[in-house]
């Protein structure tokens, strides 16, 4: 499945790209990401826990930064495994600055999904991967708004 | 032969069905300490497994052991295949997965609660490799491949050229062609499969119960993956099946995989499987993509067909096949008169289920292309579809009928049996309301197809993969033994022992039909053993439910065995009555001279003597009662020519569908389903027109609901019956049956297989009546299902071209 | 496919019950009917650790008419609204929708709180509610909160209800005087999922004007969708072709549907303005008595 | 809690049984009590083939676990028959070859069973819908519906004989 997305931030292009990628952000923004510690450079292992209602899992994973090329674009690949499934995920995120204090950014994704889920939870899962996706750059911007406030 | 046979007679099998006391395989009880099963399937389409970590699952309670693929494989050869490519086929995965839902370790527990708790313990790392999803796509270079040592992803290529092709073509006034893609679908019994194994290793033998359907055939594939003498692998088939449909023929690999797993874990073991694991991972039919060409008169007469078959086998091409894509070779050029064809067949392996039987077996795949080209013929040549399919049908002179490719069809009146499908229909006065549906803006639509339905496979079929000079390298292999055995005790009870496996098609009642006219004795007087038992049943490599065999053979079998009873009681009788045989005949239980009726014997009587005074006995006469019949029909291995008569029998179907589209939504309303069969003799027409209704509402499902979906990326989506979707009631519409009938010459009850004809024709004529509905908007079905919103695609598609609206 | 372990908690009251609730927080998970839970727990995609079994507090389970309003307690079987005199009467848009639910064997089981509580995006009862209107009763231990049904939905399989809270009853308001609804759902199979699914209720005044109306559609965002602006847009006017061609419009910009493999979001997003429109027209002509029977 | 003490009545006759919390019904029929006429054909709720009887009315035991029964009343096929003797809706079965393979049958009996009894004149239309919770593989359902209709018929004749 694989969709795309756009959202302004309130934060200059260069504040925004520091933000996107402070490993801390990324916890917090990652929905149900409960620990994420670096490996090497730009490599992460996070445990998340993800659940819609009673679906819940855990899932091992790692989080890949690549193809960096400050402060336009950058490429985010998960991926994960727990009791549910498996998740290979690859996001691609592209800023513009708008002007001083606005940044527009530009995602595609395009997620591969396996196991029980998969074969069993199609109905939900485009509809899904789309709110995590969304509720990550809501919280995003969250951050941006938290670390301006910090500033 | 005209008291019980032929009756609308109801059937033994049902009070224990209808009380609860079927005896399923999972009914059966198991033997002491057996463990139960469950299997960690591959998550992945196509990976290396990297490790497996087993160590957190073997410290849950209840757990007995865990096995994997590096555990099984020295105890293991692969399973035998009958092709030359050499894909290495294990029913665990070794070191590679290939599909989802492969397995991968199998975990032993006290129960499957608790095994399954354990499998959430193992860790496998794997490292995933490029999937193949596309059919048409393993053929090309540079795609990824499945088995390395096999160098590409075909698994079986042949070509076949029958008549004169390139003149056929030439003399052609048009050529008219078209793409052609089959859906992948299941036959998903309301039972899944079910084994229970045990391993003794005093005799070194497997002793293995389980709900398939035909073991004997594939009994040696499983010996010879077991390592051991085929004496020692005894395999049981319980009395009642619930269902199958030919897909339970895929169970072989998991009896190969729990015998082992019994071995290895030192107790009996069982296995059910459930729903996920039947969708994900016991058997498919193939998906097809076919390329059809037809030589065309302006008439509509079809001199001649090319065809370009690319069978999809699945990750490992397993025995039978690719016998989907020969199962119909004698019949290809289905009920038309086409005497020039050229096949280039493949079967391909890519990252999906492996496939197998499901009823129809590769008819529908073979149909599909064929019944569609005739229409798109008719269109092209804007004639009657109804008048083209009359210009090519084969005429009753014509029969025993020659295939182009070797078949030769027994009997049939084709033209009858279509002018009686038109007739009924009401084909014309509809194509009348269809017009005057049209001005008003309503989508009407009629599909026909004709199809012959073969039945009873010839066992030489599936060597038609090999080449002529690989074939002579080997057995050859003909005909399609069956057997049954018949014995009385010294009241003069009888006992029918089958070996047809039935999985509901009632052979029980229809083999107390047959020895009841035969012997001359009531029903209660006869029971039927429909248990198998590879170590004590007669063996016959044949035997099975599939392949529509009881008709034609089953039936046969039991016929024979009870005539041998019935000679050697009149033999008896004679010798005591001082009398000739031919003088003898038996009424109601007694065993009469037909000179002088008081000269009688009871068969009670005669059947004592031959326990109690086998010394009174003619001289020479063995004592008991206790005889054993093999029966096969006349069925010869291919030639050297590749000719091949793949079946024993030959059916004819004729379907007539019509429907309303909602052209705002695409729903496709069926409004009738008129379905005319030839099936020779009919043995118990209640039991078949329920057979004909079972096959033609699975060919409903394969027409417009039924799929396994793979997304590209090769992830399986339809692992529950939330997304597999099976017809139910209200999905099933007005459905008339009409019957005629020419005797079989082949059989000796004049019989025919029937139940897999409409499964092979329904996908065919629903998409033929729905692109007939769809006309106005110049649109073209080739693929299935079709489903409203394909419809709504088509319609919204040619509106944006700027066709209709 | 076998569920793993939980305890299991069978409170006889309803106190009893939140007091479990909120000893387990996080861990619990209420059954109801289970007909969508144990599938889930079954394939091992939910494994609670503690299942709190409602189906003994018999006091949630009531239809009661009170002269202006339904109340319908959470344990209420989807069949009992079925076969309810009082709800055919009063709220004729359940009576019709609630038959597309699964099938007789599973709304036997499954209750109408549970169905509210589940919130699938395309199921009946959540689609219902929204077009009635009405506000569902939650219990915890220290309170009982009201929540109208517009800001119960949340998103996907969530709604605004707290791990320690308990769904009790749903009132809901019964329309008096001249009032049509309609009911459309359009499924692969009968029983199945919709694909996508529209309800509507609406009343007019003495000249066929439209006084009220909820258009809902399921199938087509993460909850049930109230088509707000076509719901202002129709207050005050007959109904006309413009206006049903605005309203499909309106469904064209508000529905954000998703594909799955039984349905494109472009067809989805057409079957959303056809019976959007198809809802609308039948509840219409219903209010003005022009055809008791459609559906 | 994981594991508890339950008392069932099962076709009129007393089970007291040690389960545990996740047993679910169907399979606490067939393997705790030996039922096996009870068939399990998904787990998942849509086969219909474990269908059965809870206080009088027909649902999945695949999605209900055993200790949710706890004092309550189940009937399975087993208990359908009095004495072996089959109802009319079983012998119609028969007689219109509503069963081929019979591992769906068993389900559809319960639920045809208790529906008959809640709506005496269904359409077929209703007994479709009715059906439509039940996958049968082999007999297109048209058997089965004959031999609802026939049940229906009969029984409609027999109240009209009995009221004259």
């Amino acid at each position: 499945m694989n969709g795309s997305g756009r959202i302004t931030l309130n934060a200059g292009i260069e504040k925004a790209w520091d933000v996107l990628l402070d490993p801390q952000a990324l916890k917090n923004c990652i929905m149900g990401c409960a620990k994420l510690e670096t490996v090497e450079e730009n490599k992460y292992e996070a445990v998340l826990s993800i659940g819609i209602a009673a679906v819940k899992g855990k899932y091992e994973s790692t989080i890949e930064v690549a193809d960096v090329q400050k402060p336009n674009h950058y490429k985010l690949i998960v991926k994960g495994e727990g009791g549910p499934g498996s998740v290979e995920a690859t996001g691609a995120v592209d800023l513009v600055p708008i002007d001083e204090n606005k940044t527009e950014l530009n995602y595609t994704y395009d997620a591969e999904v396996g196991g029980k889920v998969a074969m069993v939870g199609q109905r939900m899962l485009n509809g899904v991967a789309k709110l995590i996706i969304q509720d990550f750059f809501k919280k995003f911007n969250k951050e941006l708004e938290k670390s301006e406030q910090s500033v | 032969m005209s008291k019980v046979v032929g009756k609308r007679v109801t059937r033994v099998e049902d009070k224990r069905l209808l009380t609860g006391q079927g005896k399923y395989i999972d009914d059966i009880g198991t033997p002491p300490n057996t463990a139960h099963v469950a299997i960690l399937r591959s998550p992945y389409p196509h990976a290396n497994i990297v490790s497996i970590d087993y160590s957190e699952a073997l410290k849950i309670p209840g757990v007995k052991g865990v096995v994997t693929g590096k555990d099984v494989q020295p105890l293991l050869n692969p399973f035998g295949v009958g092709v030359s490519a050499p894909v290495e086929y294990y029913p665990i995965a070794i070191d590679k997965v290939r599909y989802v839902g492969e397995p991968v370790a199998v975990v032993v527990a006290k129960n499957r609660y608790i095994a399954e708790d354990a499998l959430e313990k193992i860790k496998v790392k794997y490292k995933t490799l490029e999937p193949l999803v596309d059919i048409e796509r393993a053929l090309e270079e540079g795609s990824p491949v499945l088995h390395e040592n096999v160098g590409s992803n075909i698994a079986n290529h042949r070509t076949f050229h029958y008549g004169d092709v390139d003149k056929a073509f030439q003399q052609a006034d048009r050529i008219i062609k078209h793409r052609f893609h089959f859906p992948k679908y299941s036959a998903t019994p309301v039972e899944t499969y079910g084994i229970i194994a045990q391993y003794e290793i005093s005799s070194d033998s497997y002793t293995v119960h389980a709900n398939f359907h035909g073991p004997f055939i594939l009994h040696s594939i499983m010996a010879g993956a077991l390592k051991i003498p085929s004496n020692r692998l005894r395999i049981i088939i319980p009395k009642d099946i619930g269902g199958s449909y030919g897909i339970k023929a895929g169970i072989y690999p998991y009896i190969v995989l729990c015998s082992v797993v019994s071995r290895l874990v030192g107790c009996p073991v069982k296995w059910i499987e459930d729903r996920q694991e039947h969708l994900a991972a016991s058997s498919s039919c193939t998906d097809r993509v076919t390329y059809i060409e037809a030589a065309v008169k302006n008439d509509g007469k079809v001199l001649g067909l090319k065809m370009k078959i690319i069978d999809n086998v699945g990750a490992y091409i397993r025995a039978p096949e690719p016998a989907c894509l020969y199962r119909n070779h004698a019949n290809t050029t289905g009920a038309y008169d086409i005497p020039n064809l050229m096949i280039d067949a493949y079967a391909v392996m890519t990252n999906k289920l492996p496939t197998g039987l499901i009823r129809g077996y590769g008819g529908q795949e073979t149909y599909f292309p064929l019944e569609r080209i005739m229409q798109m013929i008719a269109d092209e040549l804007e004639m009657d579809p109804a008048d083209v399919i009359r210009r090519n049908l084969i005429k009753k002179e014509q029969f025993p009928y020659k295939t182009a490719s070797g078949g030769v069809y027994d009997s049939g009146d084709y033209e009858k049996a279509f002018d009686l499908l038109l007739k009924t229909g009401k084909y014309e006065e509809f194509r009348k309301k269809q017009m005057e549906a049209r001005k008003k803006g309503k989508l009407l639509g009629v599909g026909l197809a004709v199809i012959v339905e073969p039945s009873g496979s010839n066992m030489g079929y599936i060597t038609i993969a090999l080449t002529p000079e690989e074939r002579r390298a080997g057995l050859p292999k003909s005909g399609c033994t069956e057997a049954a055995t018949i014995s009385m005790d010294p009241m003069g009870n009888v006992n029918v022992r089958i070996s047809t496996t039935p999985s509901g098609q009632g052979h029980e009642t229809v083999a107390s039909q047959i020895v009841s006219e035969v012997l001359g004795i009531p029903y209660d007087k006869i029971n039927i053993v429909a248990e198998l038992d590879t170590a004590t049943s007669a063996w016959s490599i044949a035997s099975g439910s599939y392949s529509s065999r009881f008709a034609s053979l089953g039936s046969s079998a039991v016929y024979y065995a009870a005539q041998k009873v019935k000679r050697k009681l009149i033999k008896i009788a004679a010798h005591f009555l001082q009398t000739d045989e031919g003088d003898l005949t038996i009424e109601n239980g007694q065993i009469v001279s037909k000179k002088d009726p008081a000269k009688s014997l009871s068969i009670k009587r005669v059947v004592g003597t031959a326990h109690w005074n086998p010394l009174s006995l003619p001289e020479g006469m063995e004592p008991g009662i206790y005889e054993t019949a093999y029966y096969t029909a006349q069925a010869e291995p291919p030639d050297d020519n590749d000719l091949i008569n793949s079946s024993i029998t030959y059916g004819f179907v004729a379907d007539l569908v019509t429907v309303e589209i909602d052209p705002e939504t695409g729903e496709i309303h069926i409004l009738d389903y008129y379905t005319v069969h030839d099936a020779g003799r009919l043995l118990n027409p209640l039991i078949v027109d329920g057979q004909i209704l079972g096959g033609l509402v699975h060919g409903l499902g394969g027409a417009m609901y039924e799929e396994l979906v793979y997304d590209d990326k090769g992830q399986f989506l339809t692992g529950s019956f939330m997304d597999y979707l099976c017809p139910t009631a209200p999905e099933i519409p007005k459905i008339t049956i009409k019957h005629i009938e020419t005797p079989s010459p082949i059989t000796p009850l004049g019989a025919k297989g029937l139940g897999e004809g409409n499964t092979m024709s329904a996908p065919v004529v629903i998409a033929n009546a729905v692109n007939d509905a769809l006309k106005p908007y110049g649109v073209t079905i080739d693929s299935l299902p079709v489903t409203p919103n394909k419809v709504w695609n088509m319609i919204n598609r040619s509106i944006k071209q700027g066709g209709l609206s | 496919m076998k569920p793993g372990k939980f305890d299991y908690y069978c409170p006889k009251t309803v106190d009893e019950a939140l007091a479990i609730l909120e000893e387990v927080g996080f861990d619990g998970k209420i059954i109801a009917g289970g007909q969508s839970l144990v599938p889930i727990m079954n394939m091992r995609l939910s494994t609670p650790e503690c299942l709190i079994d409602i189906n003994q507090l018999k006091d949630l389970q009531f239809i009661e008419f009170d002269g202006s309003k339904m109340k319908i307690g959470a344990l209420t079987r989807q069949t009992e609204i079925e076969m309810s005199d009082a709800v055919q009467k009063h709220l004729g848009l359940l009576s019709e929708a609630v038959p597309y639910i699964g099938h007789v064997q599973t709304r036997n089981r499954g209750t109408f709180g549970g169905s509210l509580v589940h919130a699938d995006p395309t199921a009946e009862i959540p689609l219902s509610l929204m077009a009635l209107g009405g506000t569902l009763h939650i219990a915890s231990k220290d309170e009982v909160r009201e929540v109208n049904v517009e800001d119960f939905f949340v998103t996907y399989l969530t709604t605004d209800i707290m791990p320690n809270e308990l769904l009790t009853e749903i009132h809901i308001p019964v329309q008096e005087g001249r009032t049509g609804y309609s009911f459309h759902e359009i499924s692969r199979r009968h029983g199945d999922f919709a694909l996508v699914a529209s309800a509507c209720q609406l009343s007019i005044d003495s000249q066929d004007r439209i006084s009220k109306v909820r258009l809902v559609l399921g199938g087509v965002d993460a909850v049930p969708l109230l088509i707000t602006e076509a719901n202002e847009l129709m207050k005050g006017e007959d109904l006309s072709d413009s206006l049903l061609n605005k309203i499909a419009d309106i469904v064209d910009e508000m529905v954000d549907p998703e594909s799955d493999l039984h349905a494109t979001a472009d067809y989805r997003r057409h079957l959303a303005k056809k019976l959007a429109v198809r809802t609308v027209k039948s509840a219409y002509e219903r209010a003005r008595g022009e055809n008791n029977e459609c559906s | 809690m994981s594991v508890h003490d339950i008392e069932v009545i099962i076709n009129g006759k007393q089970y007291q049984e040690r389960v545990e919390s996740r047993m679910l019904l169907s399979d606490f029929l067939r393997e705790t009590c030996g039922l096996t006429g009870t068939h399990v054909g998904c787990e998942h709720g849509v086969c219909g083939a474990c269908t059965i009887h809870l206080n009088g009315s027909a649902v999945r035991s695949c999605l209900i676990f055993a200790v949710q029964v706890d004092g309550q009343e189940i009937t399975t096929v087993e208990g359908l028959t009095k004495d072996g003797e089959l109802t009319l809706l079983q012998r119609n079965f028969i007689q219109c070859h509503g069963l081929q393979c019979g591992f769906c049958t068993p389900g559809i009996l319960m639920s045809t069973t208790d529906y008959l009894q809640k709506n005496p004149n269904p359409t077929v239309q209703e007994i479709k819908e009715m059906l439509s919770g039940h996958l049968c593989r082999c007999t297109g359902y048209e058997g089965i519906i004959k031999a609802i209709q026939k049940t229906i018929d009969e029984r409609s004749k027999n109240y009209e004989a009995e009221r004259r």
